[in-house]
């Protein structure tokens, strides 16, 4: 089963043939390359889900990366259930990517840079997926952070591009000081970074505390946390979720694959992965479940207000990735998988219909300045609809299935957090229907609000961009088949799948309970429906009245609650200023510097002073030789 | 009465000296080009060199002792002689003092330190040092129509007298207390009778290492030294700072190491602040200098504290390491002269230090040997500088002075500064006049001479190094 | 008999008459004398010395520093001269060219 | 008792004679003083028996060297001379710098132990007369000096030249 | 086993290596300086003849013994028991391998951009060559000082000489700051040779025991002299000045060799000779390489002059460098070393880089710039390689040794570790600010109409990427040299022991 090491490498190949070739030969064909590249991986990634549903795993490695001592760490592979699946979701939505963004980038300058960014990205994420050992994750991790950095700054003649970019690299950062140094307490603790051992020992583990900094703390607990700080990080969870909104500066095909489909996922993935360590801490699982729930329903508040259409989606992946943490925290890591699973099909087409709707509206994303597209681009419409009842828990598509696990398995679990997260995240059920219908309906209902010229220039996309929508609008729809639980008479086959590496959490619950949770996450879906439909089609005055009778509280959602601004005044400033005026002002100039040059200075002056003794006067001379040799004699006589 | 004639093979580097300086005086009165006088001066000390070998003994008594020690000396003397020589001939010309007594003084002068170098008795001491003395006072003084040389030979003078007063006290008082004038029989006598602790040998003592101090230009007794090195004519600068130093050392080591042995701990303690005074004046006073002569002056003043650290470590490895380092500061010393002099030319001085400015630029050769030089004086390796100053500190260190040798270091570390300074001026600024170099042959010569002492012992000292270890058993 | 000491008192009394005068007179010859005073100091005590040790060295000493003082005298003189061919002034404190 | 009193009378006239010298205005008179002074030392050598040095000291300081001085000191215009005063600002310094001198030269002296006596005794230098065993001595023993002390005299004859003796520069 | 293990090589490779560059200079120096052309020729036969002959050290190197190789013994100074002896240990070889490999392109980027006094340029550029290589080849201590010195002259010149507008300043500042260090480091030697028995011999010193006072007092002499030079915190400033000063190549040699003599000293001398001393004032000197780190860090953050914050990213690098060095453990130390190599390679490209853009637009402040991708796109590709190595993304070098530093200082002390990896955020900050500002955003007045690198530029940055990727992919080829060496080293560290108390008196006569 060699023949997985294609999956990476062929689209690290796409990279650098394009990367090397690809200004002064291949040019506009760069899409070519890369999208037979990322194909071929999604053919051996089939292939491969094949050889796992019938069983086979496998755990190898290439080569010794690192040897220091008794630090040892390979370049591996590790292909289980769990990578088949995000292999699936990883290869697919970048395939179809690809192609849509053939279509979507045509005649940029930089066309064969995206192209080769974009490979090189979905080589980093399927190594960070497929890693056996937790460096070679971070690796990957790193890796697509890099990719994100490059392809959100892609317009990078725009400052507010690179700013963005930036801004996501460094915040990562934040995140994977805690993930690196998980990963040396993970060494520390089992002398070793692979899965495999690792997880086999945890248990060993399990009540053991360890000094850290001064304190003890419960060694589980404290390496979960660590490497969860990652999983904040990249997933753009409070506290750092503040880079994914501005990452939206980068071209639309990059937020559907890596800050919807694929790269923020990677945290849930990590907790996943991680699910034998998360499991033997109690305080972790909390701390993950309440930082899910409260990021959900912190983004999905702010995405009530705001009137970009990017930013919109953005903020509902924030709130969805909230909920996959959700579940992680509550122990249905197959149920956050599983949502991870739907949620990058249906996230991904909304964020392509986005895409179709700026090619059309000439990259306008204000939809206060859109209405009434649907007559103009009826496939993107279409899609976007589909995937916005999916995300809105309509039975049946996707969406609905892995939500509704996760809001049942939080019902049901033992952990007392269960309650609190299910109603939040069902409040937040509501407040995701809401919004994503009031884009629906101030996008393409109603009349055009926009200018003229923008009226005569909308127009459905091309062929190359609707259909990846449609594929991935069948996605949306189906994925969720997969999972249909035994309470609708399906075979819950994900869980089933999942099962050897996430284990399954008992739901304690009667089947009553379960069907009214179902109940309620569809009410509620419904009723934010309708309320959106309410207020945007029916009183649409209403919005503005709201605005202006709860200004406060409108202005705090539409700034986002001053996150960002809070970090630039206690983080950025002060450290800048510090630099200026304390380090380079104070340690520097007036105390280190001051002395480097004062004591030469001092002793030139002492020199000029010393000199003038040389009076040039034969007398002065004679005496201080006379007075030498009287206070030498005395001192002499006197000892 | 019979009268014994006395061995005089010993004696044979300085008869042959007298004769030949006597020699080349007569000379003077046939030869016009005064050219050939430097050259007949340079085969008489040659020849006296040649007679080294093979005169080793005592003679008169152990008035005249020409060992190891004085050998090594010698050569450092003759070394002098033959480089002033060579830097002088066109020199003088151009200072209009073209006279062949100058080469004459010079040798005597040079006789009087070799007879310094090899006195067993303080009577031959005192009038070996004044026959340096005498020679040096007048060839300070010899622009006789320049007013800064008439300074530079009166202070030197007055002052000289003035210390060798004190040298004469010192001496009769030895004399009174031991019987003797004999180095060898004085210790020998304190050692007997026990006199170590005797306040009036402890004065004569002092008397005597003050008188010696003048001579190396030891703070406090240095203050001549800038004013006589500045006033002086440039050749002799560079001859007064290596000779009569040398020769101080010489006759310093020979009574501090054998008369006075004895009452070591008396002297170390006078030398001690002495060597520390004398490497801070003269560095830090260095730093504010204009003129490179007098900038030189300072120099040699701290390089005469370095030197000291090897008579106060007081072993033969500290004798050895000073007479080494003698010998460096001549090469290194003698060939920064020599720069210096190149500069002098008709109606252009020369000698003050921005004149430098932009040399490397100008004339890169020259220049490029002054970095060398200065930075031999500064003791960076791999020049012969770095070399000496590593012996003295090393001998230093396992005599016990530790705290002495950091002292030390920390002094050679600004010292530094003063010595980049000329370097800085030289390739860092760009050049206001263009400077002529008035470069003759023998000049050359004598650079050629000294930049490979430098670089050479630099490189591989190890001969050097035994000649003076073995000098000193 | 008089007891050494005694000479060798006078002889520092003298020797330190002769530092005063150095130390303190502006004219340079008078400077000049005091050295000549400083040294027949010395020589007064060597004198005493050779008698009182009865040994014959302290005056050959003595002979040498006179002949050494004449010498002494002719060159200091000679120089002083040729300073007063450029500078006619006997006051020493007026030569400082050089200073610093 | 005697001996004593010359020495006292000699110990006083020198001491007073040599103030003078230091302390007189009037160059001339200095050097005369210091003639005075010089006969005074001469005949205390003879008390010593030391005739041949008094000799010298007669002959060569008073004789050679004092009139040497003379000579330059009629060189410089004494009327000039005579306006100045004859000390430096500083003098009390140099003072103390005598007198403590003195006192610490004279607390060493005070210590004084004779070292061994030779073969010269008093007696044995009346019977061959002081010359004579001078000469034997000077002319054995320390014939080397001897030698250096005429080429001392050699070049100081020569520097004179060099540097007093109006000349064109060849 | 015995203790060195003899030159195999038929010929006096190090020797070779040491001499041939200052071969080359006399070369030069007999060439009339007219022939500007020719003298360049010359310099770079020289060094890339110097690299050629440096190769067979890493094909012939046994790693399977911590012994010196290569070595080289001579008589050379009996009087004083001096020999000339150079051998190469897994601690030294790399840097060797470096230096000539650094030199070559130093020649190259110079090629244009020195005008004046072409010829003392490459000569001076060439000893320097000489000594560095020697620094890292001596086995004699006094010949090491030798070295370590002698390299003052030719770097005082060329940052003198050939610097921007303050150089005079810089050149005597860093002169000075390294004398000073160095004449304690000598009076330090002395004391250790004298009570070793008159012998400087490094293999033999490193196998003696030294009284625990005796120690002390050598540690901090050696530290006065390596801490300058890498340069530790307090004892920093000169770096920024002569950096910036400094002619393109001058930053070059300094970034990528010269500060690494003062961490090799520490290596090679400090841990082995003073093992004792060196695991007391482990926390002091943990203590001094976190400040650097984050106080270095820090104050890129408010550099607008290009280089200058090159210079003090130095420090914080090298700050991490000590961290490892200290953290006394085999992931540390070996960080440690290959980061220096790493620091070498990256700092040295990014000063390259900088020496590129300045011969363009001949200005250092950031704020000139902006847009260069934009007019440079292949300059501005080879540039971010170099930031994202300098901040140490995994598959670069970077990641691989600030990776093990940081294992190792957290494995000795928690709180080092920790403080450390806040390090790399800080700088993953100034190192994109900079990038952005330099390189993103719309093209200023000074930048437009720039053309971008000309093949000679390419060929002298393009070994800098390929070993920054080979490093970062696969880093055992450089860490295989240092296993064996680290591992005596640090059982050396941890046996070091301080038994007799007899000698420790002993000492006491000999120090004071």
């Amino acid at each position: 089963m060699q023949y997985y090491l294609l999956i990476p490498f062929l689209p690290f190949a796409a990279f650098l043939i394009n990367i090397l070739f690809g200004r002064s030969f291949i040019k506009d064909k760069a899409h070519w390359v890369a999208i037979l590249a990322v194909g071929g991986s999604w053919v051996v990634s089939v292939a491969t889900l094949v050889d796992v549903l019938s069983g086979k795993t496998l755990n190898e490695n290439l080569y010794t990366w690192i040897l220091s001592g008794g630090f040892k760490v390979s370049v591996g592979f590790l292909i289980d259930q769990l990578t088949t699946v995000m292999l699936i979701v990883v290869t697919t939505c970048s395939t179809l990517i690809h192609i849509y963004s053939a279509g979507y980038m045509h005649g940029d300058k930089g066309y064969y840079r995206f192209f080769s960014y974009l490979s090189l990205f979905t080589f980093c994420m399927l190594m960070l997926v497929m890693a056996n050992n937790f460096l070679q994750l971070y690796f990957g991790w790193e890796g697509v952070g890099l990719c994100s950095y490059f392809l959100i700054g892609y317009y990078f003649n725009k400052k507010s591009a690179s700013d963005a970019g930036k801004k996501a690299f460094i915040v990562n950062r934040f995140g994977d000081f805690g993930f690196g140094l998980g990963i040396i307490v993970i060494f520390l603790t089992f002398g070793t970074v692979y899965y495999a051992p690792v997880f086999s020992q945890a248990g060993a583990f399990a009540a053991k505390t360890v000094n850290f900094l001064g304190y003890d703390v419960h060694l589980m607990t404290l390496v979960a946390l660590l490497l969860f700080c990652g999983s904040i990080g990249k997933s753009a969870q409070m506290p750092l979720h503040v880079w994914l909104p501005d990452a939206m500066e980068g071209p639309t095909p990059v937020s559907a694959l890596i800050h919807a489909a694929t790269m923020v996922t990677a945290g849930v993935f990590l907790v996943a992965r991680c699910n034998p360590i998360f499991s033997l801490s109690e305080t972790a699982l909390t701390v993950v479940a309440l930082t899910g729930a409260i990021t959900s329903l912190f983004a999905a508040t702010i995405g009530l207000v705001q009137n970009d259409l990017k930013r919109i989606i953005a903020y509902s992946t924030v709130s969805q990735l909230g909920y996959m943490f959700l579940a992680c925290g509550v122990g249905a890591y197959t149920a956050g998988i599983f949502h991870l699973y739907t949620h990058a099909f249906f996230k991904a087409l909304l964020f392509l219909c986005a895409g179709s709707v700026m090619h059309a509206m000439a990259g306008e994303l204000d939809i206060q300045k859109m209405g009434g597209l649907k007559k103009y681009m009826p496939v993107t419409y279409l899609t976007m609809l589909i995937a916005s009842f999916s995300i809105a828990g309509v039975p049946g598509l996707a969406g609905f299935f892995s939500k509704d696990e996760i809001l049942w398995l939080a019902y049901s679990s033992p952990n007392p957090t269960g309650k609190v997260v299910w109603l939040i995240g069902t409040f937040v059920a509501f407040l995701t229907a809401f919004y994503s219908f009031r884009l629906i309906f101030l996008t393409f209902h109603g009349t055009f609000r926009g200018t003229h010229e923008q009226e005569h220039h909308l127009h459905e996309s091309p062929k190359s961009m609707t259909v990846p929508l449609m594929l991935l609008c069948v996605g949306a729809v189906a994925s969720g088949w997969v999972g249909i639980p035994h309470l609708l008479g399906g075979g819950a086959h994900f869980t089933e799948f999942m099962k050897p590496v996430l284990g399954h959490p008992e739901g304690h619950g009667t089947h009553a309970e379960e069907w009214m949770v179902m109940g309620i996450s569809v009410a509620v879906g419904f009723s934010g429906i309708g309320l959106a439909y309410y207020m945007y089609m029916v009183r649409k005055e209403l919005p503005a009245r709201l605005a202006a009778q709860f200004s406060g509280v409108y202005k705090v959602l539409f700034n986002k609650y001053y996150v960002d601004e809070l970090y630039s005044f206690i983080l950025i400033r002060p450290t800048i200023w510090i630099a200026k005026n304390v380090l380079i002002g104070i340690t520097d100039a007036k105390i280190i510097e001051a002395i480097v040059n004062g004591v030469p200075a001092a002793i030139g002056g002492f020199s000029s002073q010393l000199r003038r003794i040389q009076t040039g006067r034969l007398h002065h001379y004679a005496t201080i030789m006379a007075t030498g040799i009287l206070i030498i004699v005395a001192w002499m006589l006197l000892r | 009465m019979q009268f014994l004639m006395p061995d005089i093979r010993p004696l044979v580097p300085e008869i042959v000296m007298t004769v030949l300086a006597l020699a080349i005086l007569l000379a003077d009165l046939v030869i016009k080009r005064k050219e050939t006088l430097a050259t007949l001066s340079i085969i008489c000390v040659v020849l006296v060199a040649s007679t080294f070998s093979g005169s080793l003994g005592t003679s008169f008594g152990g008035m005249f002792l020409s060992d190891g020690y004085s050998m090594f000396f010698k050569i450092v003397f003759i070394l002098n002689v033959i480089l002033t020589v060579l830097i002088s001939v066109k020199y003088i010309g151009v200072e209009k003092v073209n006279f062949g007594e100058y080469y004459g003084l010079i040798l005597f002068s040079t006789l009087g330190m070799m007879i310094m170098a090899s006195a067993g008795d303080l009577i031959v001491l005192y009038l070996g040092l004044e026959l340096m003395a005498l020679s040096t006072y007048i060839l300070a003084g010899f622009i006789r129509h320049d007013i800064r040389s008439n300074e530079a030979a009166i202070k030197y003078f007055l002052l000289g007298a003035f210390a060798s007063a004190f040298l004469l006290y010192g001496t009769s008082m030895i004399y009174g207390l031991t019987g003797t004038t004999n180095l060898a029989a004085i210790s020998e006598y304190i050692k007997q009778h026990g006199l170590t602790g005797n306040p009036l040998l402890t004065l004569s003592m002092v008397f005597l290492v003050i008188a010696f101090s003048f001579k190396i230009a030891a703070v406090p007794f240095h203050m001549w030294t800038p004013d006589a090195y500045e006033g002086a004519p440039t050749s002799i600068t560079a001859f007064m700072s290596v000779g009569p130093k040398a020769a101080g050392f010489a006759v310093m080591g020979r009574v501090l190491l054998y008369a006075l042995y004895p009452i070591k701990p008396m002297w170390t303690s006078v030398l001690i602040p002495v060597a520390i005074l004398t490497m801070g004046v003269g560095n830090i006073v260095a730093i504010s200098q204009t003129n490179i002569k007098r900038m030189l002056a300072y120099s040699s003043i701290a390089h005469a504290g370095y030197a000291l650290l090897g008579v106060i470590a007081g072993t033969a490895d500290g004798l050895a390491s000073m007479m080494t380092y003698l010998l460096i500061y001549a090469f290194m010393n003698i060939g920064a002269f020599a720069v210096i002099i190149m500069l002098r030319s008709e109606g252009f001085k020369g000698d003050m230090i921005s004149d430098y400015e932009g040399l490397w630029h100008t004339h890169p050769g020259a220049a490029s040997l002054m970095i060398v030089f200065m930075f031999s004086l500064t003791g960076i390796p791999p020049t012969a500088g770095f070399m000496g100053k590593f012996y003295l500190f090393a001998s230093a260190v396992s005599a016990g002075y530790m705290w002495l040798v950091i002292v030390a270091v920390i002094f050679s570390a600004i010292s530094a500064y003063f010595y980049l300074r000329i370097v800085m001026f030289m390739c860092m600024r760009e050049p206001r006049q263009t400077v002529a170099l008035s470069i003759s042959p023998s000049i050359s010569l004598a650079l050629a001479i000294t930049l490979a002492g430098v670089i050479v012992i630099g490189v591989l000292p190890a001969q050097v190094v035994n000649l003076a270890r073995i000098a000193f058993p | 008999m008089v007891p050494l000491n005694w000479y060798l008192m006078l002889s520092a009394a003298v020797f330190t008459i002769g530092v005063f005068g150095f130390l303190t007179r502006r004219n340079i010859i008078i400077m000049f004398m005091s050295i000549e005073l400083m040294l027949n100091a010395v020589n007064i005590s060597l004198v005493s010395f050779s008698h009182y040790l009865k040994d014959m060295r302290g005056v050959i000493l003595v002979f040498f520093i006179v002949t050494v003082a004449a010498a002494e005298a002719a060159i200091g003189l000679a120089i002083i001269i040729a300073l007063f061919r450029n500078k006619t002034t006997a006051n020493v404190d007026e030569m400082n060219e050089m200073k610093g | 008792m005697l001996p004593k009193l010359f020495f006292g009378y000699f110990a006083v006239v020198i001491t007073v004679l040599s103030l003078l010298v230091v302390t007189r205005r009037n160059p001339v008179h200095s050097v005369m003083w210091m003639l005075l002074m010089f006969f005074n030392i001469a005949s205390m050598y003879l008390f010593l028996n030391a005739e041949f040095i008094a000799a010298i000291q007669v002959i060569v300081y008073a004789g050679a060297i004092l009139v040497l001085f003379l000579f330059v000191v009629l060189l410089l215009n004494l009327r000039e001379e005579l306006q100045t005063n004859r000390f430096i600002g500083s003098w009390p310094a140099g003072l103390i710098i005598a007198a403590a001198l003195l006192a610490s030269i004279g607390f060493a002296v005070s210590s004084f132990v004779p070292g061994f006596s030779g073969k010269y005794t008093t007696g044995y230098i009346q019977r061959e007369t002081f010359t004579k065993v001078l000469g034997q001595v000077l002319y054995t023993e320390y014939l080397f000096p001897f030698e250096i002390a005429s080429l001392i005299l050699l070049i100081s004859i020569i520097g004179a030249i060099v540097l007093a003796k109006r000349r064109t520069r060849s | 086993m015995e203790q060195v293990i003899a030159n195999s090589l038929g010929f006096p490779v190090l020797s070779t290596l040491i001499f041939l560059p200052l071969a080359g200079a006399v070369l030069l120096l007999l060439i009339p300086r007219a022939q500007e052309g020719l003298i360049k020729i010359v310099a770079l036969f020289a060094s890339i003849a110097a690299f050629i002959i440096s190769l067979p050290l890493f094909t012939g190197f046994d790693k399977s013994t911590h012994v010196m190789q290569f070595v080289e013994r001579h008589e050379w100074i009996p009087a004083w028991n001096i020999n000339y002896s150079l051998g190469l240990d897994g601690i030294s070889i790399l840097f060797v391998l470096l230096s000539t490999l650094v030199t070559i392109l130093c020649v190259l980027i110079s090629w244009n951009s020195v005008k004046t006094k072409t010829k003392e340029f490459y000569i001076s550029l060439l000893i320097v060559e000489g000594a560095m290589i020697g620094v890292f080849c001596a086995l004699d201590f006094f010949l090491f000082y030798i070295f370590w010195e002698a390299m003052l002259i030719p770097m005082y010149l060329l940052i003198g000489v050939w610097g921007g507008p303050n150089r005079v300043y810089a050149a005597i500042k860093f002169f000075l700051f390294t004398l000073v260090g160095s004449v304690l480091m000598l009076v330090g030697i002395i004391v250790l040779y004298l009570y070793s028995g008159r012998t400087f011999d490094i293999v033999e010193l490193s196998t003696r025991v030294y009284p625990y006072q005796m120690q002390l007092w050598l540690f901090w002499a050696f530290f006065a002299a390596f801490a300058v030079k890498v340069p530790m915190f307090p004892v920093h400033t000169w770096l920024p000045d002569a950096h910036t000063e400094a002619p393109t190549a001058g930053s070059v040699i300094l970034a990528a060799i010269l500060i690494k003599m003062g961490a090799y000293g520490f290596l090679r001398f400090s841990l082995p000779l003073l093992p004792d001393a060196s695991k007391a004032m482990t926390p002091v000197m943990l203590v001094l390489s976190v400040i650097a780190i984050i106080y270095g860090g820090v104050i890129c953050l408010a550099q607008t002059d290009l280089k200058r914050l090159i210079a003090y990213s130095s420090v914080s690098h090298m700050g991490f460098v000590t961290l490892g060095i200290f953290a006394l453990n085999m992931q540390g130390m070996e960080g440690g070393i290959l980061q220096m190599v790493n620091h070498g390679i990256v700092t040295g490209a990014l000063f390259l880089s900088v020496g590129i853009i300045y011969d363009r637009t001949h200005t250092r402040q950031i704020a000139d710039y902006g847009g260069v991708a934009t007019v440079m796109p292949l300059y501005a590709s080879l540039f971010i390689v170099f930031t994202l190595a300098s901040i140490g993304l995994p598959s670069t070098n970077g990641f691989i040794g600030e990776f093990l530093i940081i294992l190792g200082g957290f494995t000795s002390n928690q709180w080092a570790g920790l403080l450390a990896a806040t390090g790399i955020i800080i700088g993953a900050g100034y190192m994109l600010w900079l990038y952005q500002r330099v390189f993103f955003m719309e093209p200023g007045p000074k930048v437009a109409g720039l053309s971008d690198m000309d093949a000679r530029e390419l060929i002298t940055l393009l070994p800098m990427v390929a070993l920054i990727f080979w490093i970062g992919i696969y880093p055992d080829t450089f860490l295989g040299f240092m296993h064996k060496s680290v591992e005596h080293l640090i059982e050396r560290v941890n046996t070091g022991g301080m038994h007799g108390p007899a000698v420790a008196r002993s000492i006491i006569e000999v120090i004071k």
